[in-house]
C-alpha cells in the first residue's frame, strides 16, 4: 500500500471508501481519486496495453493523455483511466487485449515489432487476391474500446453563455489573469479541466509550502470575487471564430461566446526518449507530482529523477516528501544552474550527476521497472560517450522539457516562432481578443506567471471594454525549462516517442530516409500525433528528431496544424437535444382524427391519404379520387406559400419575376405564373389572383414558399420598385372544395353569387363564408368544378368543419396528397419537382404558352431567348399502356429505351381508375414526341413494356368538367389489376 | 460562431442569415450577347477578396449588403441597400 | 507474415530507397508543367510519363504533396452517379483504382465495402431508382432496395432515425469503395518519380506568362519556368491560377468539413451516406469513424473548422446510430471544395492555349483520380479533350449546356 | 348572417390532453388550467398560452405615419414596444413593420385591423402563437433553446428581439416584472405546437411547464 498521509490541497476524501474492479479484479480506493492512482496505490502498475505492440504500459501523464490507459466501463468506451474519477461499483476492463491485460494473446506483436517498421503496412499485404484476407484480419485486432449497442440516445442540455473574459486554465498564470480582469470590471468565465483548480500551482512545489500558499491565497481571492464564474471539471474543447468556445463538463457543452479569451492552458511535459522509456513506473515528473499531491499516493519506493531542467529537482524533493528514497537526480546537461533545491537535495544526500541520461530501463519479472543503465553523454550532441552503471529502482520520473499547450492559440490563428531561450514555441503575433500568459507564453518562474497573468487579465479586460491595459513587468526566465534534446539512440531501439503509436525514434530515421522530411509528410506516414492524444506527448520530440535529421532549426521545421479537439468530445455532448422544426397546417388535428397517414414534405407534415378500415393503401387512395370525380372532396393546400403584393407596381413587379403577363389582368380574374431563375430553368409555379388593382394575391408550390418569398424579397428591395411583399403562408389556411357537388355544398355556407355568370372559372372572389370572410378561386387543379378557399388561420378549422357538415349529404370526404397526385395526373398537370428537374426548361414541358419572351423584362428571359434557339434535349409527354396490361409495371425514373440507348425517363405514373389503364409523363426525345409514338420502358429487371405516347388530358380532354355550363357526366370508375410492384407501393414500404 | 452584424437586428451567429452570394451588375439583356449572358448567370469571382454580397437575417426577413474578406471570413462592414450606395 | 516484410528484421540499416527524388533546383524549362502536387497533378504526371513516354515534366506544389483536399477527404470511391457522362467516367476511375496497388507495389488499402445512398423521402427514392438506372445501363452494379436490406448490412441502424426520417430504402452500389487517401498521391508520386518527373514541393505559382493567346512560361516562388504546356489541378485553389489569365470560370469555393472518431472495434462494414440527414461514415482500417456531411453554406476559400457542423452532424448520426452516444469525436477538419453550377467537374481546354484546366471536383475530386490523371494527360499530350471528358469541357456553361450531375450530389462526398 | 365561427389557437391541438380544463374565451377555446400544482411551475419555468388575444400587423415605409393617424402610438426605435393605454402591445418589428395585440380591450386592434391602407402601407394579418414565459429558470430554458444573450438586455428599455429558437423564428418582447423579467413569445402559428411541445419539455426538466390562464391570472393581461 503506497497512499501516504493526507496531503493539504489532497483531491481526497477519506471517508469514502469505492469499490470497483479492474480486470475482473476487485480494489478499493478513495473518494477524489482517479482510477489510475487508485490502482497505482493499491500497487498495480501495469494498467493497459499499447496500441501496436501490445506492450504492457503504466501512467505515464496523469494529465489526460495516457491512450495506453483507456478503459471500458460498461457502455462507455476510451475511458481515460488516467484522468477518469473513480467511482463506486466501477467494474473496469483495459481496452487493447485479446484475453486480458495479463496474458494478452496479441503481446507476441512485441516481439515481430522488427518486422513491423514505420509504414509496414503500405508495404505489404496488398495482394489483390490476398488483401480482403489480411483486411479482415487487421479489423480483428484494430480499434480500441467497444460500442455497447443497446446504448440509448443521449440527450443531453446543451446551452449558450456569454462572458467578457474567459480565462483557459485555472494554474497560476490563468488565476491572475482572471482576478485582473475581474477587478478591472470584466464578467469572468475560468475554466480548468481538473476536478479542482489551482493547476501546477498546487503540486510542483519542490516541497515547499510557499509556492502552495501563493497559488492557494490567489485561487480563494478569484474564487471568491463576484466578477468570477469557476468551471472546474470542464475544458475548452476548441476555439472558433469571434472568441466561440465550446465549454465541456460530465455531462453537458456550454457553448461559450466571449468578447476575449485567455488561453493559460500551461505545457504539456515530455517524455524523455531512451531505450524502454515506456516501462510501468517510467512516468513524467508532473505525474508523480499529481499523485502525490492530489492523491497522496507515493509513485516509487525508490526513484531516479532524469532531469534537463529546474523543474526536476523539485519533482525529486517532492518525492523526498512523500517518502520516497531518490537514488539519484540525473541530469542531461553538462553544467546545472546553481538552485537552492539542487542545494537542499545535495544536503540529503542524494546524488546528483550531469552530462549523463538514461541509457536504457530494464524490467523486473513484474513488467515494472526496475533499474536503468544511466550513460555518459555529449551534451552538445546527445551522443552516447560510455554506458555506465546500473541504478536499482522501482520509478523512473521524466523531467526534461515542455510543449506549450496552445492548441487553441492556433485554431484561433496565433503566429507562433520557436523561442531558443525556452526552447520552445511562443505566440509571435495574437489575433484581436485572444491572449496568453504563463507557460503557455514561455513563462515558467512562478512569479512571473503571476505576472504575465497579471498583463494578460488587464489587457483581455481593456479589450472587452473594461479599464485600461496596466502595464506589468514579466520577469526572464533564468535558464531554459526544456532541454533541446532529451533523447538517446540504442541499437536496440524501443525508444518510443509517440505512446498513442507505438512509434520509436527509428521510426522517424526511416521516414525521413524514405522522404518524409517535411512535418505534414512525416505525420501522415508516421501517423505521429494521430492517435487520441493527438501528439500532446510526441509532437515536439518529432519536431525535434525531424528538425535534426534534416539540419533545419525547429523554427524552419515548424508544427503541424492543431485541429479542434482539445479532447475528444462525446457525440452526445455535441449532439445536445436535437432540434427537429415541425411544421403543422392549423387542420393537422382534423386530419389525424380523420386517420390520416402523414407524409413528410419539408417541415410540414401532410395527410399522404386518409387510411379506412378494410382498405388497403391503393384502395383507399382509389376511394379518395372517386369521391372528388363522383361527389366531392376537400383537400388542406394550407402548406401551399401564399404571398400579397399591394402598391402602384404590383404588377410591373409581377411581370419581372414571372415568366407570364399580369399587369392586363382583370380585377377578380386568376392566371397560372411560371417562375424561372436567371438560367431560363424552371423554379416555380403558382396562382395569381388579382383582388384590387395594386393588389395580387398569389400562391407558390409548398417546397418553394420559404425561398421564393425570401428571394422575391430580395428583389423587391434591389428593385425598389414602390410595392410592398406580405408573407401570409402561416397566417392563413387554404383548403380545396372539388367535385360535381362542390357549388352544392358551398351554397349552404354562402350568400355569395355562385352560378356561373357571377363566379365564373378561374374568377377570385372575395366573401363570406360560414360568417368567415374568405378569399377564394374557382380553380381547376384536379380537373374538376372546385374551390380553393383561403381564410385566417384561426378560423381553418371551423370552416373545414363546416365543410364537412355541409357536406354530408352529398358524400363528402377528405383527400390527400396521392389522390391530389392521380387526379392532377389525370388532367395532365406536372408537378414542379416530380416532372421537372435541375435543367427543366418551360419549353420542355410544353408551357411556351406560359412564356411572354416578347416582354420588357422578367427573370430567367434572356437566358431562354438563347435556349430557345436550340433544339430541345427533350420534351415532356404524356404515355398510357395497354389497357390489358398484365404484369409489372413501370414505375417513376424508369428509362425510355430507343435502339437500345436512353432516350428518356418516366416521370409520374398511376393507374387511373377513370381511364381504366395506366397514364404517366415521360421526358422523350423530341423525335419520339409525336402523339401515337410507341416507346419502350425499360424496367429494373431489364425487361420492356411498350407505351404509347399521347396528349393530354388523359381525362375529360376538353376541360369540360371544371367549367361552366356544363353538367359533368359521372366517371365512370374501373378496377385495377393486379400487380407485382403497384406504383404507388413504396419499395421496402 | 461566426458573428455577422444586421443592420436593423445587430450581430447574431450566422446561422441566423442566408447567403444569397455575390452582388452582381446585370448585363443589359436586349444589349449583350448570348455568352455574354452565359458568362453573367454561370461564371463567378471565385478567387479570395474583398466582395459585396447580399445576406438576409432570416427571423425578420431583413436583406443587406455585406462587404466580406472571403479568405478570412471577415465581415468589413453591412448596411442596407439604398439604391444610391457604392 | 508476409516475406516482403523479412528483410527489414534481416538487415542491419532500413532497406527502403527515397521516396522521391529531393530535387534542388527547377530547370530552365519543361514540356509541361503541372499546378498541384496533389492526387490529380501527380496522376497526370504519372500517366504523362508512363503511358505517352512524356518524362520533361515538373510538378508544383506550394505545399507538400497530397496536402490539399487529397489528404483531406473522406475517401469514398464510387461511381453510381446520374448522367451518361458521369457514370462512365467514374466507372473508368473504380476500374483502375482496382489494380493501383499492384501497380505501385504500394498497399493503398483499396477496401471494397458496399455503398448504400438512403433515402427518406419519395422523391429521394425516385432519384435512386432514376441513378440505378442509368447505371445498369452502363453495365454498373448499382439497385434500389428496400429498408430491410439496409438492415442486412448494417444491423444496428435505426431505421426509423428516431422517427424523424424514416428510412423508405437505398440506392446499394456494391463496387463502392474506400482507400488511403494519402498513400494515392505518394504512389503516383513514386511512380512519376521513378519516370523521371520532377515534383517541387514548397514552390509555388506566381504568375503564368503568356504571348498571343498561347502559353510561353510559369513565374514561381523559386523563378521562371518556360513551357508551352501547362496543367492546372488545384482544386479549391483554382480561381486564384484562372485569375492569373484572367479567365473566367462558374467556379466558387465552399469548405468542406469532415470530423473523425476515436478508434472503436470494428462494426461498420458498408459505407453509408444519406441525402435527407446530411451524413455520410464509414469506418476506417484504423477502427475511426469518417464522417463527413454537406458543404458550407458561404463561400470560404480558407480550411477552417466551424462548431455548427459537429453540432449537426453528431445529432443527425445519432439519430440514425443512438448507441454512438458515448463514442467520441477527436478531430475535424475541412478542405475547400471547388463547385459548379452542376456539380461536375470542369476538364479539357480552356481559351488560352496551352492552358488545360483539371478542375471543379467540388466534393467528388478523389474518386477521379486516376482517371482524371488519364485522360487530362491524353488530352495534354493530343492537345483535344480525351473523349471520356468532352461533356466535362469549360464551354459547356456558355452554350447553356450543362451536365446536371446535381441530382446525384444529394449530398457532398 | 349566422353567428360568427369560432376561433382556434395556434397551440389548441397541441395543448390536448395536458389534464386539461378547457373555457371560452373571445369565441376561441383556452386551456383554464393544465392539471394542478400550476403555481409551483409558474415560480420554476411557466409557459403560458396569450394566443386568444387579437392581434394585427402592418408595414411599410408610411406605416408608421398611418397608424399615428389612426392615434395608434408606436415605439420610438426600431425593436421596441409600448403599451397603449387601452392595455394592448405596439411592438416595432425592425424598422418598418408594426404588430399589435390587444390585451382585454381589442377595439384598438381591430380599428387598425379594419382600416384601409394609404400608399406605402400593407397590412399584415397575423395569427401567431403567442407564449408567456415566467419564472425563476427561465433564462436557464432560453439559455438551452436560443443562441441571443437576453441577460445581456437592458431591463430598463422595453426590448423585442428577432431571432431563431429551437430552430423557428422568433419574436421575443421583455417584460418588466418585479419577481425578474418575463418574456413574450411570438411564432408563426404553423411552428406553434412544435415550439410548445419542445419549451414545455425543457421547461419540465426544470420544473415548470405549461400553466393555464387561470394561475396565470393578471400576467395574462
Amino acid at each position: 500500500m503506497t497512499r501516504i498521509a493526507a496531503m493539504p490541497d489532497e483531491w481526497l476524501d477519506r471517508s469514502r471508501k469505492l469499490r470497483f474492479t479492474f480486470e475482473g479484479r476487485s480494489y478499493e480506493g478513495l473518494a477524489g481519486d482517479t482510477v489510475a492512482s487508485a490502482l497505482w496505490a493499491a500497487g498495480v502498475h501495469t494498467l493497459g496495453r499499447s496500441f501496436k505492440y501490445h506492450r504492457p504500459r503504466g501512467l505515464l501523464s496523469a494529465a489526460n493523455h495516457d491512450i495506453n490507459l483507456m478503459l471500458q466501463a460498461g457502455p462507455r468506451l476510451n475511458v481515460r483511466g488516467d484522468v477518469e474519477p473513480l467511482a463506486e461499483g466501477m467494474a473496469l476492463t483495459a481496452v487493447n487485449t485479446f484475453g486480458g491485460l495479463a496474458n494478452d494473446r496479441a503481446r507476441f506483436l512485441d516481439k515481430l515489432s522488427a518486422f513491423l517498421p514505420v509504414g509496414f503496412y503500405y508495404k505489404a499485404f496488398h495482394n489483390k487476391r490476398l488483401f480482403p484476407l489480411w483486411e479482415r484480419m487487421f479489423r480483428r485486432v484494430t480499434g480500441l474500446g467497444t460500442l455497447d449497442f443497446s446504448t440509448p440516445h443521449i440527450r443531453t442540455a446543451k446551452r449558450y453563455d456569454f462572458c467578457d473574459v474567459l480565462v483557459v486554465g485555472a494554474g497560476p498564470s490563468g488565476l491572475a489573469a482572471a482576478l485582473a480582469a475581474a477587478e478591472a470590471g470584466a464578467k469572468v468565465a475560468l475554466v480548468d479541466e481538473n476536478r479542482r483548480a489551482g493547476g501546477s500551482g498546487l503540486y510542483q512545489l519542490g516541497g515547499s509550502a510557499e509556492r502552495r500558499l501563493a497559488t492557494r491565497r490567489l485561487l480563494d481571492r478569484a474564487g471568491a470575487h463576484p466578477n468570477v464564474r469557476l468551471f472546474e471539471g470542464t475544458y475548452a474543447a476548441a476555439y472558433y471564430a469571434d472568441q466561440w468556445v465550446p465549454l465541456v463538463d460530465g455531462d453537458k457543452l456550454t457553448k461559450m461566446r466571449a468578447k476575449a479569451v485567455i488561453v493559460a492552458g500551461g505545457a504539456y511535459e515530455q517524455p524523455a526518449v531512451f531505450r524502454h522509456n515506456d516501462l510501468p513506473g517510467v512516468m513524467l515528473g508532473s505525474a508523480m507530482q499529481r499523485l502525490i499531491y492530489r492523491h497522496a499516493v507515493r509513485p516509487a519506493q525508490r526513484a531516479v529523477v532524469l532531469a534537463g531542467n529546474a523543474d526536476a529537482y523539485r519533482v525529486a524533493l517532492d518525492l523526498l516528501a512523500a517518502g520516497s528514497e531518490v537514488a539519484a537526480v540525473v541530469d542531461l546537461r553538462a553544467v546545472v544552474p546553481p538552485a537552492a533545491e539542487l542545494e537542499a537535495l545535495r544536503r540529503r544526500g542524494v546524488r546528483c550527476l550531469s552530462g549523463h541520461a538514461i541509457h536504457e530501463a530494464h524490467a523486473g519479472s513484474d513488467g515494472r521497472v526496475n533499474a536503468v543503465t544511466l550513460c555518459r553523454i555529449d551534451p552538445s550532441s546527445g551522443q552516447v560517450l560510455e554506458v555506465g552503471e546500473r541504478i536499482a529502482c522501482d520509478g523512473v520520473a521524466l523531467s526534461t522539457g515542455w510543449m506549450p499547450s496552445a492548441n487553441l492559440l492556433y485554431q484561433a490563428g496565433t503566429q507562433m516562432r520557436y523561442d531558443e531561450g525556452v526552447q520552445q514555441f511562443v505566440p509571435r503575433s495574437l489575433p484581436p481578443g485572444v491572449f496568453a500568459c504563463g507557460r503557455v507564453n514561455g513563462v515558467y518562474q512562478l512569479d512571473a506567471r503571476f505576472a504575465d497573468g497579471q498583463r494578460a487579465g488587464s489587457a483581455a479586460a481593456a479589450y472587452a471594454g473594461h479599464g485600461a491595459a496596466q502595464p506589468v513587468g514579466v520577469p526572464q526566465e533564468g535558464e531554459s525549462p526544456s532541454h533541446p534534446w532529451p533523447i538517446v539512440a540504442h541499437p536496440k531501439g524501443k525508444n518510443f516517442i509517440d505512446f498513442d503509436e507505438d512509434l520509436q525514434l527509428k521510426d522517424f530515421e526511416n521516414a525521413v530516409q524514405e522522404g518524409y522530411d517535411n512535418i505534414e509528410l512525416l505525420k501522415r506516414f508516421t501517423t505521429v500525433g494521430m492517435g487520441p492524444s493527438q501528439g500532446k506527448h510526441s509532437n515536439m520530440t518529432a519536431l525535434r528528431v525531424l528538425a535534426r535529421l534534416t539540419g533545419k532549426t525547429p523554427q524552419q521545421v515548424g508544427t503541424t496544424t492543431a485541429r479542434p479537439f482539445f479532447h475528444p468530445v462525446p457525440l452526445s455532448h455535441l449532439a445536445g437535444r436535437g432540434f427537429h422544426p415541425q411544421r403543422q397546417t392549423p387542420l393537422h388535428a382534423r386530419h389525424a382524427a380523420l386517420g390520416a397517414v402523414f407524409m413528410p414534405a419539408g417541415a410540414w407534415e401532410r395527410p399522404e391519404y386518409y387510411a379506412v378500415a378494410g382498405l388497403s393503401r391503393r384502395e383507399a387512395i382509389h376511394a379518395e379520387v372517386q369521391r372528388v370525380r363522383s361527389r366531392v372532396g376537400v383537400i388542406d393546400v394550407g402548406t401551399l406559400g401564399k404571398l400579397e403584393v399591394r402598391g402602384p407596381q404590383a404588377a410591373e413587379f409581377l411581370e419581372r419575376v414571372y415568366t407570364g403577363r399580369y399587369a392586363n389582368m382583370k380585377v377578380g380574374s386568376t392566371r397560372y405564373a411560371v417562375m424561372c431563375d436567371e438560367s431560363g430553368v424552371l423554379a416555380d409555379e403558382g396562382v395569381v389572383a388579382r383582388v384590387a388593382d395594386d393588389v395580387f394575391y398569389f400562391t407558390t408550390t409548398s417546397s418553394g414558399a420559404a425561398t421564393v418569398y425570401r428571394e422575391l424579397s430580395r428583389l423587391n428591395v434591389e428593385w425598389r420598385l414602390d410595392c410592398g411583399l406580405v408573407n401570409l403562408t402561416g397566417a392563413y389556411s387554404a383548403m380545396n372544395l372539388a367535385g360535381p357537388k362542390a357549388r352544392e355544398v358551398l351554397a349552404t355556407l354562402t350568400a355569395m353569387d355562385l352560378s356561373s355568370a357571377g363566379f365564373p372559372y378561374l374568377a377570385c372572389r372575395n366573401g363570406e363564408v360560414g360568417g368567415v370572410a374568405v378569399r377564394m378561386m374557382r380553380v381547376g387543379f384536379v380537373g374538376e368544378w372546385g374551390y380553393e378557399i383561403h381564410v385566417p388561420a384561426e378560423q381553418g378549422p371551423a370552416l373545414w368543419d363546416a365543410l364537412m357538415a355541409a357536406g354530408a349529404a352529398h358524400g363528402i370526404g377528405p383527400f390527400g396528397v396521392e389522390a391530389q397526385r392521380l387526379l392532377r395526373l389525370e388532367k395532365g398537370h406536372l408537378i414542379v419537382g416530380q416532372d421537372t428537374d435541375g435543367l427543366t426548361v418551360p419549353f420542355e414541358v410544353g408551357m411556351d404558352w406560359a412564356v411572354k419572351l416578347d416582354k420588357p423584362f422578367f427573370v430567367g428571359q434572356r437566358a431562354l431567348q438563347a435556349i430557345q434557339r436550340k433544339p430541345l434535349r427533350h420534351k415532356l409527354v404524356g404515355f398510357r399502356l395497354p389497357a390489358g396490361l398484365r404484369g409489372a409495371v413501370p414505375q417513376e425514373c424508369h428509362l425510355v429505351i430507343e435502339a437500345g440507348e436512353i432516350a428518356g425517363r418516366v416521370t409520374s405514373i398511376a393507374w387511373s381508375p377513370n381511364l381504366g389503364h395506366h397514364i404517366g409523363l415521360a421526358f422523350v426525345r423530341p423525335a419520339l414526341a409525336r402523339p401515337g409514338q410507341v416507346i419502350q420502358i425499360r424496367l429494373s429487371d431489364g425487361s420492356q413494356v411498350a407505351a404509347e405516347v399521347c396528349p393530354t388530358p388523359f381525362f375529360d380532354p376538353k376541360d369540360e368538367r371544371q367549367k361552366d355550363g356544363h353538367e359533368p357526366p359521372p366517371a365512370r370508375p374501373s378496377a385495377p389489376p393486379a400487380q407485382r410492384n403497384s406504383d404507388l407501393a413504396k419499395e421496402g414500404a | 460562431m461566426k458573428l455577422m452584424t444586421c443592420p436593423v437586428n445587430g450581430a447574431r451567429p450566422v446561422s441566423e442569415f442566408v447567403c444569397w452570394g455575390e452582388r452582381r451588375a446585370m448585363p443589359d439583356p436586349a444589349a449583350c450577347t448570348d455568352a455574354q449572358w452565359a458568362d453573367y448567370v454561370f461564371n463567378r469571382n471565385g478567387a479570395p477578396g474583398t466582395k459585396t454580397e447580399w445576406w438576409c437575417h432570416t427571423p425578420s426577413n431583413t436583406w443587406f449588403l455585406a462587404q466580406r474578406d472571403t479568405e478570412a471570413d471577415r465581415v468589413l462592414r453591412t448596411w442596407l441597400h439604398n439604391g444610391d450606395e457604392a | 507474415m508476409p516475406l516482403r516484410l523479412l528483410k527489414f528484421a534481416v538487415s542491419k540499416k532500413h532497406p527502403e530507397p527515397r521516396m522521391f527524388t529531393a530535387h534542388t533546383k527547377l530547370k530552365a524549362s519543361y514540356d509541361v508543367v503541372i499546378i498541384g502536387g496533389g492526387g490529380h497533378g501527380l496522376a497526370a504526371a504519372y500517366y504523362l510519363a508512363r503511358d505517352h513516354g512524356i518524362t520533361n515534366v515538373c510538378v508544383l506544389e506550394k505545399g507538400y504533396i497530397g496536402g490539399g483536399n487529397t489528404g483531406r477527404n473522406t475517401t469514398i470511391i464510387r461511381s453510381n452517379y446520374l448522367t451518361p457522362e458521369g457514370v462512365q467516367f467514374y466507372d473508368a476511375s473504380v476500374k483502375l483504382w482496382q489494380d493501383l496497388s499492384t501497380e505501385f507495389d504500394l498497399n493503398l488499402f483499396f477496401s471494397t465495402r458496399g455503398h448504400y445512398t438512403l433515402a427518406h423521402t419519395d422523391s429521394a427514392m425516385r432519384t435512386m431508382r432514376w441513378r440505378a438506372e442509368v447505371n445498369k445501363h452502363y453495365g454498373i452494379e448499382s439497385e434500389v432496395v428496400g429498408p430491410e436490406h439496409v438492415k442486412r448490412a448494417s444491423p444496428q441502424i435505426d431505421l426509423a432515425c428516431g422517427g424523424h426520417a424514416p428510412i423508405l430504402g437505398a440506392l446499394f452500389h456494391a463496387p463502392g469503395a474506400v482507400a488511403r487517401h494519402d498513400a494515392v498521391a505518394w504512389g503516383y508520386g513514386r511512380g512519376a518519380d521513378q519516370r523521371g518527373v520532377e515534383i517541387h514541393q514548397q514552390t509555388a505559382v506566381k504568375g503564368i506568362e503568356t504571348k498571343g493567346g498561347k502559353v510561353t512560361g510559369v513565374h514561381t516562388s523559386r523563378g521562371f519556368i518556360a513551357t508551352n504546356k501547362v496543367l492546372c489541378a488545384v482544386a479549391g485553389s483554382t480561381p486564384r491560377i484562372t485569375e492569373m489569365l484572367d479567365l473566367r470560370t462558374p467556379i466558387q469555393i465552399h469548405p468542406l468539413q469532415a470530423m473523425v472518431s476515436e478508434p472503436m472495434k470494428p462494426w461498420l462494414d458498408p459505407i453509408l451516406v444519406s441525402g435527407s440527414l446530411h451524413i455520410y461514415v464509414s469506418q476506417s482500417a484504423r477502427g475511426e469513424l469518417v464522417m463527413g456531411a454537406s458543404l458550407d453554406p458561404y463561400e470560404v476559400q480558407s480550411t477552417r473548422s466551424t462548431l455548427d457542423f459537429v453540432e449537426g452532424l453528431s445529432a443527425h448520426l445519432l439519430d440514425m446510430f443512438p448507441f454512438l452516444s458515448h463514442a467520441k469525436v477527436v478531430r475535424q477538419w475541412a478542405g475547400m471544395a471547388d463547385m459548379t453550377p452542376d456539380f461536375a467537374p470542369i476538364m479539357g481546354k480552356t481559351p488560352v492555349e496551352g492552358f488545360y484546366l483539371d478542375a471543379g471536383w467540388g466534393t467528388w475530386g478523389f474518386k477521379a483520380t486516376p482517371v482524371s490523371g488519364k485522360t487530362m494527360a491524353h488530352t495534354v499530350v493530343h492537345d483535344a479533350p480525351h473523349p471520356l471528358i468532352t461533356g466535362f469541357s469549360l464551354e459547356r456553361f456558355g452554350r447553356y449546356e450543362l451536365t446536371g450531375e446535381k441530382g446525384a450530389a444529394s449530398v457532398g462526398h | 348572417m349566422t353567428t360568427p365561427l369560432p376561433r382556434t389557437g395556434a397551440l389548441r391541438d397541441a395543448q390536448q390532453g395536458l389534464a386539461t380544463r378547457w373555457a371560452t374565451l373571445d369565441a376561441m377555446q383556452v386551456a383554464a388550467a393544465f392539471g394542478d400544482a400550476e403555481a409551483a411551475r409558474l415560480t420554476a419555468a411557466g409557459i403560458g398560452d396569450l394566443s386568444f388575444r387579437r392581434r394585427t400587423g402592418v408595414k411599410g415605409r408610411n406605416a408608421r405615419q398611418w397608424l399615428d393617424a389612426l392615434g395608434v402610438a408606436t415605439p420610438e426605435r426600431p425593436n421596441q414596444w409600448l403599451a397603449l393605454p387601452c392595455g394592448s402591445l405596439v411592438a416595432r418589428l425592425g424598422d418598418t413593420e408594426y404588430a399589435l395585440v390587444a390585451g382585454n380591450d381589442a377595439q384598438t386592434v381591430t380599428r387598425v385591423a379594419t382600416a384601409a391602407p394609404t400608399p406605402g402601407v400593407y397590412p399584415v394579418p397575423r395569427f401567431d402563437a403567442d407564449l408567456l414565459l415566467a419564472g425563476r429558470r427561465v433564462p436557464e430554458l432560453m439559455a438551452q433553446t436560443c443562441a441571443f444573450d437576453f441577460g445581456g438586455l437592458d431591463a430598463a428599455t422595453p426590448t423585442l428581439v428577432m431571432t431563431s429558437m429551437v430552430g423557428v423564428g422568433v419574436t421575443v418582447l421583455a417584460l418588466p416584472g418585479a419577481d425578474g423579467p418575463r418574456w413574450r413569445l411570438w411564432c408563426d402559428g404553423t411552428y406553434g405546437g412544435y415550439l410548445w411541445r419542445t419549451l414545455t419539455g425543457i421547461a419540465g426538466e426544470l420544473g415548470g411547464g405549461a400553466v393555464g390562464l387561470e394561475t396565470l391570472g393578471a400576467l395574462a393581461r
